[in-house]
């Protein structure tokens, strides 16, 4: 009964096969597309999905792990909640012989090895940001971020955002770097204190949606709506329906629904035997209201 | 203990107060409530620390920080209140914080056999592994007794011991204060019966607002003299003449055949206006469920009960207030007052609905005003209508307990135990409130585990019986002897 | 518990004065510090609305804690009344203010609904409402990612996301020269006076007292425990639906998520920062309101210094310890 | 309090017996629904080496409830305890066991020094440790955050990553023939046969229960009931340090997140579903036990019946509701 999947995926290949997905926070909008993409592609190959939500906690991605491998399925995708953390799952997902991929969030510890990681690429993404926010506040001037600095993916963000000021507007500052651990509640609040200890602001960028419509709330309040540029990351549904309105000014936009296509595409390779790229970047794009004019 | 002095936040509860105790000695400690005795005692057994003053033993000053060091002395102290862990069992309690151990492990059958020991020596038999909780009151101080006993005190103290116990367990510990005595024990004694000291004190000393009237060989004090010392005045006769009931009167509660199991199964009690019912009984006999089934504060299985001919359906004490009856509880802190409200926040719990305006505020000044008027009634010793009721003193708050119900319109009134741990003078002003009550039309039932309260102040005695009325007696054909020979049953 | 406490009435205002006094203290210096930013009227306004949400929350846990009891599942009821609000509200051909009641009404009969849930195993079986409300707790949000599957809920009609700016608080905003969102302040204000009214001057609120001074007592005195133990969880699943509507008008829509955070703790923290006992018998509205605004202008007042956001969470922490402490000694030795 | 407890040996074989009877059936039922791979011996290690995690928590939360107090600080002290140990195992100039050894002592250090602190103003000032304990709960997370800058410390040695498969640990499951790893399995069977050991036979755990009955009492008996509560609070400090470590040792680093999603509230339903009253006075680490055994069990059945995450917050939620409810009706009518 320990056979490697290795030999049990060349006696089937096809189909039939079953593969565990732990998402590390499956409410969000972005996963639940690349949860999506992957259905509908894992449809076409004939692969089961059973996905589970690791709800921001490392202990119960683990456990989860740990329960895919107790079920013996025949391939394993993660977000990790925690880069660091998750190698002691992979390990273990290793030494029971399942092939584990990753989409979105990468792991970076020295335990465990991933087949293949298939995510957008965050620095490209966090420059494509800054990009849209030079274009929106001009050539000075200081803007400000609603941070959520543990997160990997946001540091990459943050960084490429950081980058762009610097190449294409080197006017433009960053005056505020706040952690608001990006809940919208907090977004608010924390902007809101902004605004009254940085009158001159002229930017926002949130690292995701829910922060940066959480600013948008606060600058309601604070009579700005327009007068200050608001640029997101993700694009769901209501941030587009506020760049359409002209209350922020655009997101970057990943495309998640790839992601989870393209790990299951790697999956496939793996199965028929082939070895998929260590890496699989999906690129960012951006969505602002010339998109929303164009999308509706 | 020479010149002890300790204050609490607003009261100097003791002054300069000093104390000697011989070996074989019995020193009663009396003094009305609030006098200082139990905050003496806590002194002297490491309870408390005091202000001022030291403590001699075997004429070497000893510093007591913690009932651990007094301990060590051999100071043992039986707490007012009930001290012993409920969870726990009788053997549990009786070594708390003197475990015997081996090798690091406690050792469970050296503390039975300690246990044993005690236990024997005691003559009491006593289940060694049931939580305490399930032990009646009386086991439960005869618990606390073989505690202190083990530790091998060579001073002990008694903070009340018999105000929870039944004759019978009075008798065998009055025996057992005479085996300590012999045996060269120096014992503190402190009660409010005053009849008891004859029996068993060697010396008396009086303590009034924390400050020693007078100390006596107890065979130079007569007990009003000592009650005059006690409230700093002479007082009247102990127990008010009691009204006699006009033939008319009418049944004001009528019970019948009220059930509760597993207690009460059948019980029939008829009240008439301007009577007083007195129940007696041994710890456990049922008298407090009987009261509580009535009250509506347990609901009773089955039965009926009438108030002025008309039925009542009581399931709760909402009902029961509603129908005219008053109880009051024998535990006043835990079941009769809110401590930590303040006197007129007290006195109209009951009845609040009646100080709502329309505007469904409460109208705290007909609140006070009314507060007012029950305090000069009833003589209530407070500062204002203001005042926490914690900080009141046994007797003043209960009555601030009977003002709580007098203020409403009640037809019956259930007394558990209404002088239980309050001083002479409270209590005639309390006898003399029952009998105004009865003057004025009420229907009253006592239970009180003071015999002779009970004989004094009722028309009519029941002896009680495992939650049930054994047998009758009119207030003059009833003595002491019998009633208590009915009350214990065939078994006594 | 033994140390005696002095007349109730001079106690609290002794209390206030004594808060009052620090707080001024306290804010003369950071506003120095901020450069004026702090004492500014939109920061002041900003601060209020901040506090609004958590001090509405601490409203209803002040009842339950007066009673000794405690409702940790108020964090969840914001979301899930959010939630379901936002989810009614998007299925309602209405429009406007009617629209506005409707919702907020569904919220309320979620939230009361949800409260008595909470206080029927406390009332019936006698549990320790810490454990009855941590199952609430799971068992809302739960409800609440299922009925939104995880994701915001945007409000299709765009009345909510105008109120507090237009008609009334547009004007009011005009007349105090103030920026901001008075909207969550007039509730704030609103609830806050009806429930200290009801806690210092009824019926209701003299029983809440006396039940969680001696519930037995009060039993025997014909006090109906169990209804005035029940009503107290609804209030606070009531006070959780508000908190819930406004955060939703807030962001134009109900999200699974918020409320989530450290709502709950917060809210307890004003409670008992703000003198109320956790072992029940003792407290007031105003009290709470006080708790709230230390704890709320401390936030602002370190986002205004610039404090790195890991040490606030640490002086935060420190602060109410220190606040309880204070409290204690001042009764001991006061 | 008023339902009075009867033989305290008794009650908890009952409680024993009764959990585990329904405990069997359950089993039975889910490994039939999920085709055998509940009971399988793979899944059995692994719901076993997931629960070691929450129970050691609950270990010391059961010494400070049954002291009738409670520690909302555990899961920020998981958090602190490992970032701190990935620190000094980053900057020791060790290796192998030593490493492992240091490593393991100074988180153990700062656990107990985190519930000394914990236990202080609860001890010295009587405040209410659900306050001291919340505010702990903050530090230490702000301090976590801070000292790792938010970001998971990765170890550098590879000591601690074969820590469970080399050596004794991989000898055992090759001998148990069972996939996962045993090393927190091991640590819970130590630590919890310690700590029941010492709460059942000694005198201190003694002291525990009767502190628990009747502080007062207690006192008054001679049992130096601060130096208890103190040792209780550090315990519980302690017990969190080791889980800090596991996930570690687990994760190959200290992260600041570990510990801070409701692994605090998991572990106080532990403690409570196993019997433990909060009122204080009565509780066993056996029944703790399987507090954790059936949430954990009850987690792990229902992912492998794939059921959805939402519902099972909310099953969870419900299950411990009825675990306590049933406890009480049972004491009732049993
Ligand atoms: N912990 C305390 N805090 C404040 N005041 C106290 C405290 N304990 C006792 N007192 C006050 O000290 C005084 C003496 O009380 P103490 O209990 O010693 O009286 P007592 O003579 O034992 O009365 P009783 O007969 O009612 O038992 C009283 O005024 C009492 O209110
Ligand atoms: N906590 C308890 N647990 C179990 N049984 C109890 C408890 N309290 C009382 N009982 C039992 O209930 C019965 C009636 O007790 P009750 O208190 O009514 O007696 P009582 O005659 O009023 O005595 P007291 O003088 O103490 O008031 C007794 O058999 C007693 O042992
Ligand atoms: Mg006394
Ligand atoms: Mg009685």
């Amino acid at each position: 009964s320990h056979s490697t999947s290795q030999s049990t995926t060349s006696a089937s290949a096809s189909g039939g096969k079953r593969i565990g997905v732990s998402i590390q926070n499956r409410e969000a909008q972005f996963y639940q597309d690349m949860e999506a993409g992957m259905r509908s592609e894992a449809a076409k190959y004939g692969y089961s999905l059973d996905v589970v939500d690791a709800n921001r906690d490392n202990a119960l991605q683990q456990s989860q792990v740990e329960d895919f491998i107790s079920q013996r399925v025949d391939a394993i995708v993660l977000t990790p909640y925690d880069s660091q953390a998750i190698g002691s799952a992979i390990a273990e997902a290793n030494r029971a012989g399942i092939p584990v991929f990753t989409a979105d969030i990468a792991s970076t510890s020295r335990l465990g090895t991933v087949v293949a990681h298939v995510a957008s690429d965050n620095v490209q993404g966090g420059f494509q940001a800054g990009k849209l926010m030079c274009a929106a506040v001009g050539g000075s001037g200081g803007v400000a971020i609603i941070d959520e600095p543990e997160v990997t993916s946001v540091q990459d963000r943050v960084r490429g955002f950081r980058e762009a000021l610097a190449q294409i507007c080197p006017h433009v500052t960053v005056v505020a770097d706040v952690d608001a651990g990006g809940q919208r509640d907090r977004a608010e609040s924390d902007t809101s204190d902004l605004l009254q200890s940085n009158r001159s602001l002229k930017g926002i960028f949130g690292i995701n949606d829910d922060s940066a419509l959480g600013a948008l709330a606060a600058a309601k309040a604070a009579g700005l709506v327009g007068k200050i540029a608001i640029v997101g990351y993700d694009a769901t549904p209501e941030a587009r329906t506020a760049i359409a309105a002209g209350q922020m000014y655009g997101d970057a936009v990943q495309y998640p629904e790839q992601i989870g296509r393209k790990t299951i595409d790697a999956i496939h390779e793996y199965f028929g035997g082939k070895h998929p790229p260590k890496v699989v970047h999906v690129n960012v794009g951006t969505f602002t209201r010339a998109n929303a004019g164009a999308t509706h | 203990m020479r010149g002890i002095a300790k204050a609490f936040p607003g009261v100097q509860a003791l002054a300069d107060v000093s104390l000697s105790l011989g070996g074989g000695e019995v020193l009663a400690l009396v003094g009305e409530n609030g006098a200082g005795k139990s905050t003496l005692m806590r002194i002297l057994a490491g309870g408390l620390a005091a202000d001022a003053g030291e403590i001699l033993i075997d004429g070497k000053r000893v510093v007591i920080d913690a009932p651990r060091t007094a301990e060590r002395l051999g100071v043992g102290m039986i707490y007012q209140e009930f001290n012993l862990v409920p969870q726990l069992t009788a053997v549990e309690n009786l070594v708390l914080g003197d475990e015997p151990t081996r090798r690091g492990f406690l050792d469970t059958s050296a503390a039975l056999e300690r246990a044993r020991r005690i236990f024997e020596e005691l003559r009491i038999a006593m289940p060694p592994d049931v939580p305490v909780a399930r032990l009646s009151v009386g086991q439960q101080q005869l618990v606390e007794i073989a505690k202190v006993l083990s530790k091998r005190a060579r001073i002990i103290v008694m903070d009340e011991p018999t105000a929870a116990l039944t004759e019978n367990e009075i008798e065998r510990l009055f025996a057992l204060v005479e085996r300590l005595k012999a045996a060269g024990k120096g014992i503190v004694y402190i009660s409010h019966r005053l009849e008891e000291l004859a029996r068993i004190a060697d010396r008396v000393t009086i303590l009034r607002d924390g400050r020693v009237i007078e100390t006596r060989a107890e065979r130079a004090f007569p007990e009003d003299e000592i009650v005059a010392a006690m409230v700093g005045r002479q007082l009247d006769a102990h127990y008010p003449a009691l009204p006699p009931i006009a033939q008319s009167a009418p049944v004001v509660l009528d019970v019948r055949s009220l059930s509760r199991p597993p207690q009460i199964d059948g019980l029939n009690l008829q009240v008439r206006a301007g009577e007083i019912v007195g129940l007696a009984g041994l710890i456990g006999a049922g008298r407090t469920e009987i009261l509580r089934a009535i009250a509506g504060a347990d609901v009773p299985r089955g039965g009926e009960i009438l108030i002025d001919g008309r039925v009542a359906r009581i399931r709760s004490p909402i009902d029961a207030i509603g129908a005219g009856i008053a109880f009051i509880t024998e535990d006043r802190k835990a079941q009769g007052l809110v401590l930590g409200m303040s006197v007129r926040e007290n006195v109209t719990l009951a009845h609040l609905a009646q100080y709502v305006n329309r505007d469904l505020m409460i109208d705290r000044a007909r609140e006070a005003r009314t507060t007012q008027r029950m305090i000069d009634e009833l003589d209530i010793r407070t500062p204002s209508t203001e005042q926490l009721v914690k900080n009141l003193s046994g007797g003043t708050q209960q009555k601030v307990v009977l003002a709580k119900w007098l203020i409403g319109t009640v037809r019956v009134l259930l007394f558990d135990e209404p002088t239980r741990g309050i001083d002479v003078a409270a209590k005639a002003e309390i006898y003399a409130l029952m009998v105004g009550l009865a003057q004025r039309g009420s229907a009253i039932v006592m239970v009180s585990s003071e015999l002779p309260e009970v004989l004094g102040m009722a028309h009519r005695i029941f002896a009680v019986r495992g939650g049930a009325l054994v047998r009758s007696f009119a207030h003059d054909e009833a003595t002491p002897d019998a009633v208590m020979l009915a009350a214990a049953g065939a078994a006594a | 518990m033994t140390a005696g406490a002095r007349q109730p009435v001079k106690i609290s205002w002794l209390r206030i004065i004594a808060a009052a006094t620090v707080f001024v203290a306290f804010i003369a210096a950071i506003d120095v510090a901020a450069h004026g930013a702090f004492l500014s009227r939109g920061n002041i306004a900003s601060v209020l609305s901040q506090i609004s949400y958590d001090f509405i929350l601490a409203i209803g846990e002040t009842f339950v804690i007066i009673t000794a009891g405690i409702d940790l599942s108020i964090g969840s009821l914001v979301s899930l009344c959010g939630v379901v609000m936002a989810i009614v509200a998007n299925s309602l051909h209405l429009s406007g203010f009617l629209l506005i009641a409707v919702t907020l009404v569904s919220g309320l009969a979620v939230g009361a609904l949800a409260g008595y849930v909470n206080a029927l195993p406390v009332v019936k079986l006698n549990l320790p409402p810490f454990i009855t409300t941590l199952a609430m707790m799971q068992i809302a949000l739960g409800a609440s990612y299922m009925l939104s599957h995880g994701r915001p809920v945007a409000l299709v009609s765009p009345a909510f996301g105008n109120l507090g700016y237009g008609g009334f608080f547009g004007g009011l905003t005009g007349l105090l020269h103030v920026q901001g969102n008075l909207f969550p302040i007039v509730w704030m204000l609103v609830v806050g006076l009806f429930f200290s009214t009801l806690l210092t001057r009824t019926r209701f609120g003299r029983y809440v007292l006396a039940i969680g001074g001696n519930e037995e007592a009060s039993r025997l005195a014909g006090v109906d425990v169990a209804r005035a133990k029940t009503l107290v969880y609804v209030i606070s699943g009531v006070c959780a639906a508000i908190v819930g509507f406004l955060y939703m008008a807030l962001f134009s829509s109900g999200s699974p998520q918020t409320g989530t955070g450290n709502e709950m703790l917060a809210a307890i923290a004003a409670v008992v920062v703000g003198g109320t006992s956790l072992m029940g018998g003792r407290g007031t509205i105003v009290g709470t309101f006080f708790g709230a605004l230390l704890i709320g202008s401390l936030n602002n007042a370190m986002n205004l210094l610039h404090v790195d956001s890991y040490l606030q969470m640490v002086v935060l922490g420190a602060v109410i310890l220190l606040a309880v402490a204070l409290d204690e000694l001042r009764k001991r030795y006061l």
